[in-house]
């Protein structure tokens, strides 16, 4: 299992330098200059060799190459450089926003596990019922209907209701579970949607497969009584295309809740993406860019863990 | 994404209606989507006002007989605005699919069919684009593109959103394409001393098309719904061109209590119109090929 | 009769953005100054109360010579930085000395306004004198920016720097937290020099970068003011939604919209083009039309209108693009451009993607030219790319901004010069007639005189319009009722210090 | 495990017991009627079933694919797949009740406990995820209320009695870490666990090689007379049917045709389907004849079944009355029904069916130079292989290792062995779909082993393949004519599409075909059909040699004759020379002239086919052929049973040596150390210590 892991983890890092090569290429054709934008974005008329000058002191006169291995030298020891908008250290930058959004995504995926399983179970075991149509239109609605406007619904009819909105400002679970709470639920129900309708979608389909199986017919001729035949011997099979699934979209949230974000006005890292990349702040982009890639991969390893524990021909091995 | 190797009957003339029968619903999707494409060929028709013209005399009006949706904050005809809207999302959504999906495509089939350290180089490249959210991927090549406006339509926004695509095409394309090569009718051409340009176009594209127009009609879904996203945040078409997420950007959603008009019709459209697509795709699958999942 | 104000309480207001760093000199937003400015103090600031006059900040007095090129200033005593060290003249010399010539690796983009002083002598720790080279009509003001905060001279003397990073200040409130992308904390500062100072207990900034965020935080109470501007429909909707618990202030702001032709393109280094182009806009219904759904309003020349040296009604009626007569003006820009041998005219419109007031002028324009048979791509940009674009000369027609902190014509008429003068002139146009009259008003001190001048200046520039004012912003900032001592001014950048600020207690 | 020792070798004492119960009936199944309601209209799998099995007795249901055996046992489990697949009409009663009757619970109760069910895949019908024990001892648990230590000791007792060794440990894994011969015992196991009163085997060992299939019918039989349990096999296999079944019941097309003792069946069949069925498969007990009688075209529609008799559009006895009336199923013996407007006239030799000639194929010179001489031919593949918690480790499976051969022109050369044992892959490198890791491959004296694609294109025209699955190796996006088409266009043996399109027409004659199918697509076919327009395309290139692999093995009974004969027509027609690959000894001899025996990847024999039959050297070629068996009842009735105990070893890890002499019954040390060289002995080649 260490030696697993230790493998796994060195086949990462030619993911992670494709992804930091590709990043780092897109991002110098991008047109605009966070130079030109910190000192005239405002009206400010600076001289050209004030200009200049700036540019000398973020580096990015450098030839692409010696730019390019200064990163990679700081990505190797962990230091992802300094946000040239801030000039605060990226990693300092991007501590400040994972919490809250890590936070949505967990909650997001919690809330998509609450309702998709149910859900899921249901209308694959109703198959083709009213109730397995009428789950279809929820889960299709939940594809349809965009994040951002059903955010926006929410924070309108909030509004509309209560005069009231979710509180701003991002506390700790820890601190003030109240605040917290009633900060991010909002959010989360919103992408919880989404993703509760792309989990039981995958829930429903593949329960409606495992169902088909031999096994489930042997186990039937077994005389198991139906729900052990549901509940033991389709849902852990069921489970393993799931456990993908919920793997992907947890991590596609991470960078994902750009829109959501806001929407809702939340401090995360999606909207520090967003502003970074308006900002031509390279150094930002590529940061979370790179985070938002090792959370991914991390995910994945642990989606094949998770595989492994519900999977006994991956455990064990073939033969 | 699992995918079986899709032994799908072709289905020529009586396709349509043998699905139309099969599918009820889908078929009720595929009449809406057609509605969507006339409404957005026919736009100039249909519409009861130029989506273009401003009138400062009637800011924020209710839904009338003149403005069926009502005006927005510019005193545009909202539902004239809402129709056109249609055009734009759907040669976006359209294009973007297409362009993504035929690259994606092409590729997948083509690693799937030569394999070896070929396919396992695109492959990590495709594990690299994965690795990226779409938004976050369509955000950063927006910005890195601009914008490339021909006859009307944003080049760089449909590269932009058809990139994405690419690399989740391929890859179920190609463990379909890696399926069909194990076929033996792909032996049988290979045995047959046929060329490899021969064997990929006539023997392998055919076979990956159940998949592929799968995959296409569901990323049409998707690339409206990323249209949207990034219209909504400004990265996408640019005023006064009428687009739905467009319509929703801004402070579209200040008009909540005097306009709320200005906010529900737009949603509604990309709401509907996603969920025709991807109910569509639905039906197409399961009449194609039950045991693809996407 | 005046309510007294009363102590206490925190006032909570947005911000769009967080201060990309907290350096006041090298930065020409707004954002440094509403949320670091309070933390500091200037020599002078405007007096709110009679804008466009000065008054004193940490100068108690000061005076200038007949001949303009000495401005002498004695300081308040006792004053302290919010370590505890006292500032002295010494600190504002180190201050002045980094903003007229900023050392290595500083930014000071005041670099150009101060280039005027010779020298800067501290004949005692309470007075300090500057030597001008030339005299400078506009320096009063210039000495009276916001931007200008005074830094401790030991800090600056261990690292040029030290203000980007951090904040040591001597004004009303002391830093307390920021919470990058989140919010920012001001505590009142007890020492502070002005006695009874500040009213507030402290204050505390959301940075809240969408407007719709921003007017849903403040119906939902979670802010009380904000002080740059809202958008007249969210006027409408904060009063339904609150009735009289908000309050608005209204004024011309010294912001405005400028179309830029791009002179080294053909067909717009033709100035018929550009002329036809100018007169199709109908300003006089843009401002009465836009000013209900976008923050512009006013229609203005060069100066903002109700400013110093302003263009009076009458006198912007001639000039061109100005007119009453819309129509009559359409037809000549048809002429002209028939003349100009490209009555089908197409460009493209590069504008800033910015939803308030940028896209609505965008939009408006495009209708605009639309009507004289000119087909115009509306083409939004990111802020960054908008901003190469404009400075690069990568574009036809650009919708450019002016933002005049200061607004003598010194520094407003600047970027209508010659573009190998002005660096601030996108449309690389060279007019030394122009160049000629500036100079002149920038050194005329007779009223009388310099308006003749501004005017004639003006003129030329409508006439050739290479760049021409479209609209000038309106400024409406909302705030809880119980705000008090907060007053209106044409700039979002004055009288921020929240000195004079207090909260009324709560009715009911 | 051998579990020829395990089973009992007089049987005598335990029929009896068996059979001591009297004519009490257990199940009996009465006009059953099963419909399924599909989207492109009602399937009536079953029509008016009737059968009845007594305790302790062996009924075999035998038929074509898709007459409706699954679906009419499954419908005495109540698992017919829903909301589709629904009893129209019928009784089946079980010990008195009728099952139909029941409610889903009382049904269950019974499933499991009182029926058994033992499927047809044993790869696919155990959870994967679930340990072995859990699935044996669930049964237990749920209808015996046995405590978790009393079914596991249960359970023990279970795997132990099917033949698995170490069982206490082997409870606690998973089904991958079994063979597929383990899984199918596992699945008796659960079978056996609540001594049921009955056993529905669907097809248990089509899935499985000869040899374990043999050890796994064995037991099945072994335990159902020792325990008194009646058994339902379903299968397609008559030679399975002869070895094992006291009762016979022959379907056709949703009905039972026939039915009555196994002796009745095969020694008087009265219905013109059982006796075709019977004369059309090759076998090994007779002499081999050049032709083997076929049942023409294919099974009706079961949606839409022609009204007469089911069978008369394939019925070389069908008279006016045929085609107009369907006859009943009536009594034509003791307990021997038929349902046949002619089985009196079957019964009094008034019925004849035509016998076709036994022409004896024209002699092979064997002395001119072979056509493909195959020398020291290895393939490996390397495969990652998994071994333990995430880690894996490269293998090389060495799918052929030192293959020789030689094959003349005009012969016909089979090569047979059981699955995995690299047959495929010979065939496979010899078309240079795989590259061969050492060795030669001499086609016309041109060695390819070592040619590039390019320089293959002139010679794949004279070299070429028919495939084994008919259902896949055809172009489903491509109509038949073009897939014919499509090699004489390229390689330009025809010049124009209309010159293409006459041979199009003509190969599609020969091979039995209408030249109006070229518009069609294949899934329009029947499988025979698709195995015909494989065999087209082949022709197409004129070429001389035709690897088939495996061309029959997935046919039905009846297909599978006419596609031999189909083969034997046409190689004298076109002058071809064949490589046939099988499984099926009987097939293989039936084609073939000289035979290779291969095991784990090498060759263990080579003879001429009636050599290798009449005196198998090699003790593996003596197991296959044991193993075997053959549709006469008498004869299997003689044949002691002697299947190979063990099973085949995994090719990542051969065995050292001789490869058989894991399973070998004559292996001694040396076998176990030395490989055994090729020798030529009495006109075989063997490779064995023994022989
Ligand atoms: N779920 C189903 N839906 C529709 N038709 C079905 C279904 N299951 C079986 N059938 C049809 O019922 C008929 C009988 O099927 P059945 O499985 O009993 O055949 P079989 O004799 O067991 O064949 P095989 O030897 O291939 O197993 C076939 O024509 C089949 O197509
Ligand atoms: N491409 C491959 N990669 C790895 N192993 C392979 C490959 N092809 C075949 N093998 C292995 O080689 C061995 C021989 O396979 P082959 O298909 O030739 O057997 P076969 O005799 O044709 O069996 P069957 O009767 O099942 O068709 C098997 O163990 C198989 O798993
Ligand atoms: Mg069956
Ligand atoms: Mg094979």
């Amino acid at each position: 299992m260490g030696a697993y892991l230790a493998k796994r983890i060195l086949t990462m890092i030619p993911t992670l330098l494709g992804v930091a090569v590709l990043i780092f290429l897109m991002l110098r054709v991008v047109p605009g200059d966070i130079v030109e934008l910190k000192m005239r974005g405002d009206g400010g008329a600076p001289t050209v060799e004030q200009v200049q000058a700036e540019r000398v002191r973020l580096g990015l006169d450098k030839p692409l190459y010696q730019q390019f291995a200064g990163w990679m030298v700081g990505l190797v020891t962990l230091d992802l450089g300094k946000s040239m908008w801030t000039e605060q250290p990226v990693t300092q930058e991007i501590a400040g926003r994972l919490g809250l959004t890590l936070q949505v995504a967990i909650m997001a995926t919690i809330i998509a596990i609450l309702i998709a399983l149910p859900l899921g179970t249901l209308s694959a075991l109703y198959k083709d019922s009213w109730i397995d149509q009428a789950i279809r239109i929820v889960t299709i609605g939940g594809l349809a209907i965009p994040s951002f406007w059903l955010g926006m619904m929410i924070i309108v009819g909030l509004l509309f209701a209560f005069n009231w909105i979710p509180p701003m400002q991002y506390v700790p679970i820890w601190q003030d579970p109240l605040a917290n709470l009633s900060q991010l639920i909002w959010p989360a129900l919103a992408v919880g949607y989404r993703f509760s309708a792309v989990l039981a979608r995958m829930v429903r389909s593949s329960i409606v497969e495992v169902m088909r199986e031999d096994y489930i017919r042997t186990a039937r001729a077994k005389g198991v009584y139906e729900r052990l035949v549901v509940g033991r011997h389709a849902l852990r099979n069921a489970m393993l295309p799931a456990v993908t699934v919920i793997g992907l979209e947890f991590a596609f949230l991470i960078g994902g809740l750009v829109v959501t974000e806001q929407v809702f006005n939340l401090n995360g890292l999606g909207r520090l993406f967003v502003q970074a990349v308006t900002r031509s702040d390279f150094t930002m982009v590529q940061g979370i860019v790179m985070v938002i890639a090792v959370v991914f991969i991390v995910t994945n390893l642990i989606v094949d863990l998770a595989y492994a524990w519900l999977d006994p021909r991956i455990r064990y091995g073939g033969k | 994404m699992t995918l079986a190797i899709p032994q799908v009957p072709v289905r020529r003339l009586n396709g349509l209606l043998a699905f139309a029968k099969a599918q009820p619903v889908g078929a009720a999707c595929l009449g809406f989507i057609s509605a969507l494409i006339l409404a957005s060929v026919f736009a100039d028709w249909i519409v009861p006002n130029d989506p273009f013209t401003l009138d400062f005399g009637a800011l924020l009006m209710p839904p009338s007989w003149q403005y069926p949706f009502g005006t927005d904050n510019m005193g545009r005809c909202v539902f004239s605005r809402v129709v056109y809207g249609a055009r734009t999302a759907l040669v976006i959504g359209i294009l973007s699919s297409l362009v993504g999906s035929v690259v994606g495509g092409l590729v997948g089939v083509v690693q799937g069919y030569f394999g070896g350290r070929f396919d396992f180089y695109v492959s990590r490249f495709i594990d690299v684009l994965l690795s990226f959210p779409i938004i976050v991927l369509a955000v950063v090549v927006v910005a890195m593109l601009g914008k490339r406006v021909v006859g009307g339509v944003d080049l760089n926004l449909v590269v932009a959103i058809a990139i994405p695509i690419v690399p989740k095409v391929a890859r179920v394309v190609r463990s379909a394409a890696l399926s069909i090569r194990e076929m033996p009718y792909i032996d049988a051409a290979r045995a047959a001393g046929f060329t490899h340009q021969r064997i990929v176009l006539k023997h392998m594209v055919p076979n990956v098309f159940a998949p592929f127009i799968i995959m296409f009609t569901a990323f049409v879904a998707q690339a409206i719904l990323l249209e949207a996203s990034l219209s909504f945040l400004g990265l996408g078409v640019t005023e006064p061109t009428p687009a739905w997420g467009l319509m929703l950007a801004g402070n579209a959603a200040d008009f909540y209590r005097e306009a709320p008009w200005m906010i529900i019709f737009p949603g509604l459209a990309i709401s509907l119109s996603v969920f025709a697509f991807n109910l569509f795709g639905d039906a197409l699958r399961d009449h194609l090929d039950p045991r693809f999942k996407l | 009769q005046a309510p007294q104000p009363t102590r206490g309480g925190t006032l909570n207001f947005a911000v769009v953005s967080d201060p990309p760093n907290y350096d006041c000199h090298g930065h020409e937003t707004y954002v440094v100054v509403q949320s670091v400015g309070p933390f500091y103090s200037t020599l002078l600031k405007f007096d709110m109360s009679r804008y466009p006059e000065v008054k004193g900040d940490l100068a108690k007095s000061w005076s200038v010579s007949a001949d303009g090129l000495t401005y002498t200033f004695e300081l308040n005593p006792g004053v302290t930085f919010h370590d505890g060290s006292p500032l002295t003249s010494a600190d504002i010399k180190a201050t002045y000395e980094r903003l007229r010539a900023p050392p290595a690796g500083v930014v000071s983009l005041r670099q150009a306004t101060f280039a005027d002083i010779a020298s800067i002598e501290t004949p005692s720790p309470t007075q300090i004198v500057f030597k001008l080279s030339a005299a400078n009509p506009a320096m009063l003001q210039n000495f009276a920016s916001p931007y200008n905060c005074v830094y401790s001279a030991a800090k600056l003397a261990q690292d040029p720097r030290f203000p980007v990073q951090n904040i040591l200040g001597s004004g009303a409130f002391r830093f307390v937290e920021h919470v990058r992308g989140s919010h920012l904390v001001g505590q009142r500062y007890d020492k502070y020099f002005v006695d009874g100072r500040p009213y507030l207990d402290g204050f505390r900034i959301a940075f809240i970068p969408q407007a719709t965020a921003m007017l849903n935080a403040m119906q939902g109470g979670q802010i009380q003011a904000e002080f740059r501007t809202v958008g007249p429909a969210d006027r409408a909707r904060l009063e339904q939604a609150l009735g009289n618990k908000i309050k608005f202030s209204e004024a011309t702001w010294s912001t405005g919209l400028i179309v830029a032709f791009n002179t080294e393109k053909p067909p717009f280094n033709d100035v018929r083009v550009r002329r036809a182009l100018s007169m199709a806009i109908d300003r006089n219904a843009g401002s009465v039309g836009l000013r209900r759904t976008s923050i512009l309003r006013a229609v203005g020349g060069l100066v903002r209108p109700g400013a110093p040296f302003s263009a009076s009604a009458e006198e912007l009626a001639s000039l061109p693009g100005f007119g009453r007569d819309i129509a009559a003006s359409r037809a000549e820009a048809r002429k002209l451009l028939a003349e100009a041998g490209v009555s089908n005219l197409t460009f493209a419109l590069v504008n800033r993607a910015v939803p308030q007031p940028y896209t609505p002028a965008g939009i408006f324009l495009v209708d605009q030219w639309r009507q004289i048979g000119v087909t115009v791509e509306h083409r939004q940009l990111e802020t960054s790319p908008y901003v190469q674009a404009v400075r690069a000369g990568n574009f036809d027609v650009a919708l450019d901004f002016q933002n005049q902190v200061l607004e003598d014509p010194t520094y407003t008429l600047l970027r209508y010069i010659s573009a190998d003068k002005s660096p601030e002139n996108p449309s690389k146009g060279i007019d030394r007639q122009l160049d000629q009259t500036f100079e002149r008003i920038t050194r005329e001190t007779n009223v009388q005189a310099r308006t003749q001048l501004i005017r004639a200046f003006e003129k030329r520039v409508m006439e050739q319009a290479y760049q021409v004012p479209f609209l000038w912003w309106n400024r409406l900032v909302a705030m809880d009722t119980r705000v008090m001592g907060w007053n209106m001014s044409p700039s979002h950048v004055h009288g921020q210090d929240l000195v004079d600020v207090w909260l009324a207690p709560a009715t009911n | 495990m051998a579990l020829a020792e395990t089973a009992a070798p007089e049987t005598g004492g335990v029929t009896a017991v068996a059979h001591g119960k009297g004519d009490e009936v257990l199940l009996s199944v009465r006009d059953l009627h099963v419909h399924f309601h599909t989207s492109r209209g009602i399937v009536r799998a079953v029509e008016g079933v009737s059968y009845e099995v007594r305790p302790g007795e062996v009924l075999a249901i035998v038929g074509e694919s898709g007459c409706g055996k699954s679906v009419s046992s499954l419908a005495v489990m109540g698992l017919l797949a829903k909301p589709a697949g629904r009893v129209e009409k019928g009784e089946i009663i079980f010990d008195g009740r009728d099952l139909l009757k029941l409610s889903g619970e009382d049904m269950r109760a019974i499933r499991g406990r009182d029926i058994a069910m033992i499927f047809q895949e044993p790869m696919t019908s155990l959870n994967p995820v679930l340990t072995i024990g859990l699935q044996v001892m669930e049964p237990l648990l749920i209808h015996l209320a046995m405590t978790e230590a009393q079914a596991r000791a249960r359970a023990v007792e279970l795997l132990t009695l099917v033949g698995i060794t170490d069982p206490d440990r082997r409870l606690d894994q998973y089904p991958h870490q079994m063979s597929g011969g383990m899984r199918q015992r596992i699945m008796i196991a659960i079978g056996l666990a609540c001594n049921p009163k009955l056993i529905i085997a669907d097809e248990p060992t089509t899935a499985l090689d000869v040899t374990i299939q043999a050890q796994i019918l064995e037991l099945m039989k072994d335990l159902s007379r020792r325990l008194g349990i009646a058994m339902v096999i379903i299968t397609h296999n008559l030679g399975i049917v002869a070895r094992y079944a006291d009762r016979v019941a022959v379907m056709y097309a949703a009905r039972i045709v026939e039915t009555g003792s196994a002796d009745d069946i095969f020694l008087k069949p009265r219905h013109p389907y059982a006796v075709g069925l019977m004369r059309s498969v090759p076998r090994l007990d007779r002499p081999r004849g050049a032709r083997l009688q076929t049942i023409e075209g294919m099974p009706p529609d079961l949606r839409n079944p022609p009204v007469g008799c089911r069978f008369a559009p394939r019925c070389p006895l069908k008279i006016a009355v045929c085609e107009a009336q369907a006859p009943d199923l009536l009594g034509v013996g003791p307990a021997h029904f038929a349902r046949c407007h002619r089985s009196a006239d079957l019964a009094a030799g008034l019925a004849v069916f035509a016998e076709e000639g036994t022409a004896p194929s024209a002699a092979i010179d064997y002395t001119g130079a072979p056509i493909l001489a195959v020398e020291g031919l290895k393939t490996h593949f390397w495969v990652s292989r998994k071994t333990s918690w995430f880690s894996s480790e490269l293998a090389t499976v060495k799918a052929v290792d030192d293959v020789s051969f030689a094959i003349r022109k005009g012969e016909t050369l089979g090569l047979v062995g059981e699955s995995g044992c690299g047959k495929t892959t010979v065939g496979r490198t010899v078309l240079r779909l795989e590259n061969p890791t050492e060795g030669a491959i001499r086609f016309e004296g041109q060695d390819l082993a070592h040619l590039s694609q390019k320089e293959l294109r002139p010679v794949r025209r004279r070299m070429q393949v028919v495939f084994q699955d008919p259902f896949s190796s055809l172009n489903p996006r491509m109509t038949v004519g073009d897939i014919i088409a499509e090699p004489m266009l390229v390689h330009g043996i025809a010049a124009t599409k209309a010159e293409a399109r006459a041979r199009v027409d003509d190969y599609l004659t020969r091979v039995g075909l209408f030249p109006y199918m070229a518009e069609r697509y294949p899934h329009e076919m029947s499988g025979g059909q698709r195995q015909r327009i494989g065999i087209a395309r082949a022709l197409a290139f004129e070429p001389q040699l035709i690897v088939c692999d495996e061309p029959v093995s997935a046919l039905d009974v009846s297909i599978q004759g006419q596609v031999i004969n189909l083969l034997e027509d046409l190689k004298r027609q076109f002058d071809l020379t064949f490589l046939f690959i099988a499984h099926d000894l009987a097939v293989v001899r039936h084609i073939s002239d000289r035979i290779i025996v291969m095991y784990l990847g090498r060759i263990m024999e080579v003879a001429d086919r009636d050599a290798l039959y009449a005196e198998p050297l090699h003790p593996y070629t003596r197991a296959l052929l044991d193993a075997a068996p053959v549709p006469d009842p008498v004869k299997e009735r003689g044949r002691k049973p002697r299947a190979l105990a063990g099973e085949i070893p995994s090719p990542l890890n051969p065995p050292k040596g001789c490869v058989f002499h894991t399973r070998c019954p004559l292996a001694d040390d040396h076998c176990r150390t030395v490989v055994p060289a090729a020798r030529e002995l009495a006109g075989h080649v063997v490779a064995c210590h023994k022989a």
